[in-house]
């Protein structure tokens, strides 16, 4: 056991920890201030729910010993024997409560991207119902798979910090939401403008800074690798910045904040699961046309006309599968992706990234179908018209 | 001159702008304003502590036309703002003795 | 007694109030609206869309006067909110029937 | 019919709506203003440089009512709204032509 | 001298710094939109106030060589010893500068907690000399009392990170400000509600995320007890989100948002005192009561009928107590509870919690009435409908 | 290589870099609501394009092999040779790139600071050029000759942690802006009042909170002195804004919030280049100091007649000139000031002072100059009384 790590790593799940309530703000600021309060809900509940599930049985699923390489065991259900050392602790430098935590905050964030799919419009009980059988169903599974023994990470797919357990499976459990709720009433017809730009802008700030907990963290030691990942991590949400701003510039006519702020995002999705295997000059390209690939990804939408209220499958999709696939092609620490040699580990990303978004699509499609089924995942139009904060929460989020 | 104030759902502010544009007026105001009327307001809950909230949004659009278009205007603006709820709100209309518009300081209805 | 009301340039507000002030105007009311005229809005754009904003910021000045300063009254506000641009706004002059002030319940010009 | 503008102090605004609704008017609409007068504003200070607020913070409510109604409401809404300080505000009595129910069409008084 | 725990600690100081800030929008939010600035800046000028009583006084006093167990000497006034080595330093793994820091970031958020309950309605001045002198004469002995070799820790009172020396201090002062001040114009009759939820979310998610240097920065070292206090600080904030929001869900028909932020720093609040004691599960059952316990203390203000503005006694007082009562049942972590055989912990942790409510109530009150009585402490009435932020700051908040 | 430092420069380069999206905030707030969006894009999109610039050449031209003692070779452009060994780090306990990540984040926050003074009347494409300009060419040399080799530094100059390299360098830049661009369209005429204080003083929490990462980390390692330098920060900035709101009492009869935040940041600001060198007590006093003096110099603007619109001169220039003298006055810790028996640091530091003000003002007027020359730096009238928000980005910021 490293005291160096554990300190460390303490403060990078803080870090963590942290970018939960930053996405509750970036959220929380892109919809209408009638639907404000619902939407930083969405999020803030979720550090409370998603911890609670993790703690007693999705940790275990996670990271308990693997059933055939397909789901953990339920050895550390309700934290049995995991404890204030290193015994049975993935990472055998830390203790393994701080190994468990430190992940826990990635199962905490994960169900909170997906809410940006469907805010403005969901049922507050029911979304908890999802959640909680998402982490569960979904969430877990994957970070097994990846992480945890399972069968993807044998293969020998490439994730640092989650390009597929993160990102790619929320926008797949993003995109079955557009198509299981529908799209927001007057979609198409009002302008649905963010209501508060300086607090997604406040919210990408906190979202960055958190991303280092995130990606530096994720070599679980003070060593190199975490200096690289966090390199590699600033170097990308910068130059995904300029690229979308870039892009849109040219095709719109001016630069944005909030482009900005997106594709600040953008590139620290895209670089999540490269950060420990590139160096900081592919970094620099693969956050620069992050910025590019998602705001188009973003036009794209209203070709396919879907309804995601706030571009989950256009940021997290589209930059965690290219993100997945860049780090096939520019692996060089620890790992040889195209350009270093080793065309098999793009083919091996190519894999992960379909195998995810099939398993995450269809499990969270037929989650949702359930739980409409069941409960009725969709507000009333009147209450969706009156909107979320006053008919979900009885508040109203200002007052100025 | 008339000024014609319209008190409606906020929501319905596009369309009726877009509905007088079309039928050729060329300036009004609005503004939000909050409501009381037949429809009911809701509750908030504030750390166990009830408030009725008896107001509601409301958009208010002032549009002053000259006398013989009158009848037209609220024709089309009844038509447009109307979902047939409680909440529609009204049409209230004022006289107007004079228009001055500031830039050229014309006045009467070739200010409007 | 008349009211005016007045729709004009924010930032012509305190001019606007401080030329009736030296004219001996005791009150007057403001409040912040948003106009749609022969002045163009603007475009926004958020991650990737494009809308159109056709209401542009204005603030509405409402002063009750007697109708012998009626004339003054509208003379310095036009020449004092002038810029020559569109945009510039209206003035509108509405018959009032009677003032009360509420702390004394005077009425009529002594309330104004 | 009458249109009664009430402006006043923000925090007299549900008072006033208990009172009216007691004497049974049915709908109101109010907005916020900024209301310069006798009673004095504030100063305020940023960064070492003072600026003078002249401008208070006023609701402005507004009830459609009856004629036969006015002279009634005009009494509770000065009652209730007074407090005896400078600022109380004022009460301004405008004709209104016709007033017309969105929802229904109903004109006149059926209508308020 | 342990260069880990030295870079850990500093870090957590970080944290805990951060705190104050987060309280203050976690305050200000909760006011009425002309009471912003002026109870935004209580907190942050506590920041600076406390700071500097602490380093010329109040440190020395709390960590002095202790007079009887009752205070400290005045060996370390003016921070004369205190240097960059662990000569002298409590802790000695740790320079005596980075223990000082770290023990003044709570020296300041205490008196900031208090600010709550007299907001929209003290005079700025007065409010400076009550806070400086309370730093002093309340804080200090409290401080030595508990972990400078005082009686109360001699008598083995668990306070892991401040149950008594922070909240049931706080709280104790708070409703002496309740008592002497009275209530707000206007309490009862208008709707005191909040002006900007969204802001007071952000303080939560702010506090949330220093809490982690609160709480696994009183281990003093970057080693299991940290990590243990890290996951229970997390669980217990969780569970208490929950349980909040679950119970007003049943007593209002609704989840409110400025439930689910109280309800979580109601079980921060709660597991302070037992963070490094308790274990995980029984942290969960500690939040999931807190919040319950919270919600229900707000309720019984009506009731009691004094203007607590923004719930200190409820959050702070019933949570502090209840949290420093469960670590007399559930401390099984270096020191046992009643549920691992231990009663007399128990009877340890009541007499705790008793002499601190006697002892902070009694002293803050006397403070209150003595600069009541020497500068009068409440605003005039015309001031007070003004509101603070123009008639003490000549400042609006907002021009929107 | 130490892996505790490691650990604790990448925390410390967390920290720094989360300064730049608290100052987007800090100034955010002051302008006016139609120019927000601009004023914090300013900073956030500096976050981008310095630390692309950078890892490009500037951390080179900073830190590469001296040239003469003027700037540095070439030898790290495009970050060859930076890597996850200390190999060539001008740091050898530190992996090369940790070193240069933050590095980075004192590149960025500089240009940043500097867009203060041109907030809410430049154009943004000839923004973007001038500040990538002044990064190569001004912040780049500034650094090198202080701390990658260069004359300042080997005269013997002491700056900690960028009272020259980042306070005076961007002031000098400001006042240069001032000149040039001139003031604002109705600037004297019309009041210029912050539209959002909770947003200021929010900056401002996180600026102090990150200072902590920039001051402590300067010291390169978890030690006895990051410690110093972390209680001399935190002193000194609460010094210092009790300082302002003291001296803004008895000058204009009530403390502000905004001068309480003010003052905080001028205390930081004014203890950066010492705190590493100086003791608490001095650095009580340097913030004290600090505040009354940036007070002070705000009140001589007016009287200039220049319009510097959120300051920089008057809180970074005058408390950066300040603190390095101070420095000169106070050093006791690696170094001797005047107060220690050592006159000669005083005049090197004076000189140190002079040579910054003339070389940074100097460059970066002419920078200014060329650009506006080339492309034209000012927006039109019509657009600035439009705002920059719609004008520049096609955005509003609020739709409350
Ligand atoms: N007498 C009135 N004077 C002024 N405004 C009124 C009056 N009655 C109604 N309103 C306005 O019209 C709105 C709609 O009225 P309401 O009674 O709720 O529904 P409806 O118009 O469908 O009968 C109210 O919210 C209020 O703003
Ligand atoms: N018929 C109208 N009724 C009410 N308000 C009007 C009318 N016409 C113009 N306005 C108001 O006056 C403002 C200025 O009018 P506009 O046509 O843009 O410029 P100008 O007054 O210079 O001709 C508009 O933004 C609108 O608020
Ligand atoms: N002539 C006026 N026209 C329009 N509004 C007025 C006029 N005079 C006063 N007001 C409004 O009434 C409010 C109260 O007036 P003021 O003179 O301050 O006090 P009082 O009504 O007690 O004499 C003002 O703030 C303003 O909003």
């Amino acid at each position: 056991m490293n005291a160096v790590d554990t300190g460390f790593i303490l403060v990078c799940a803080a870090l963590v920890m942290f970018m939960t309530p930053g996405l509750a703000l970036f959220y929380g600021g892109m919809v209408r201030s009638k639907n404000v309060l619902g939407t930083v809900m969405h999020s803030f509940i979720l550090i409370a729910l998603a911890s609670v599930v993790w703690s007693l049985v999705a940790y275990s699923l996670s990271f308990g010993s693997s059933i055939g390489g397909i789901i953990g065991g339920l050895d550390f259900a309700f934290l049995r024997g995991v404890g204030m050392d290193n015994g049975g602790s993935p990472a055998d430098n830390l203790p393994h409560l701080t190994f468990m935590i430190f992940q826990c905050m990635f199962a905490v964030i994960t169900p909170a991207l997906i809410t940006g799919a469907f805010a403005e419009r969901i049922k507050f009980g029911p979304f908890l119902v999802f959640s909680a059988l998402w982490v569960i169903f979904v969430y877990s599974p994957m970070c097994h798979w990846v992480w945890g023994g399972g069968w993807m990470g044998e293969m020998g797919a490439l994730d640092f910090a989650g390009g597929a357990v993160v990102h790619m499976s929320s926008a797949a459990a993003a995109l079955a939401a557009c198509l299981v709720l529908g799209k927001r009433v007057g979609h198409g017809k009002q302008a649905f403008i963010p209501h508060n730009i300086p607090l997604t802008v406040l919210g990408a700030g906190i979202l960055w800074f958190g991303w280092f907990g995130f990606n530096a963290g994720s070599a679980l030691a003070a060593d190199g690798i975490a200096a690289n990942a966090f390199v590699t991590t600033h170097l990308a949400a910068a130059a995904a910045a300029l690229g979308w701003i870039f892009v849109e510039w040219m095709h719109r006519g001016k630069p944005t904040t909030l482009g900005a702020a997106s594709g600040a995002v953008a590139g620290l999705v895209a670089i999540t699961p490269g950060a420990g295997f590139v160096t900081p000059m592919p970094a620099l390209l693969i956050g620069g046309l992050a910025g590019a690939i998602c705001y188009g990804g973003i036009l794209l939408k209203s070709r396919f006309g879907y309804d995601d209220s706030l571009d989950v499958v256009g940021i997290h999709g589209l930059g965690g599968t290219w993100g997945a696939l860049a780090t096939g092609l520019f692996a060089s620490i620890g790992a040889k992706g195209l350009f270093y040699g080793n065309p098999a580990q793009l083919w091996i990303q190519f894999v992960s990234v379909v195998a995810t978004w099939v398993f995450c699509f269809v499990a969270s499609y037929v989650l949702f179908k359930t739980v409409d089924a069941v409960m009725g995942l969709r507000v009333s139009e009147e209450e969706e018209v009156k909107g979320l904060d006053v008919s979900a929460h009885s508040e109203s989020a200002y007052q100025l | 001159m008339k000024k014609i104030e319209i008190i409606t759902r906020p929501y319905k502010l596009d369309e009726v702008k877009n509905a007088l544009t079309e039928m050729g007026i060329k300036g009004m105001t609005a503004s939000e304003v909050k409501g009381f009327g037949r429809q009911r307001g809701h509750k908030e809950v504030y750390r166990g502590a009830e408030y009725q909230v008896d107001f509601v949004a409301k958009v208010k659009i002032e549009v002053v036309v000259e006398d013989k278009r009158l009848a037209e205007v609220i024709q089309v603006v009844q038509k447009t703002a109307q979902t047939g709820q409680v909440g529609d709100g009204k049409i209230f209309v004022l006289p107007v003795e004079d228009v001055i518009r500031i830039r050229t300081g014309e006045t009467g209805e070739a200010a409007v």
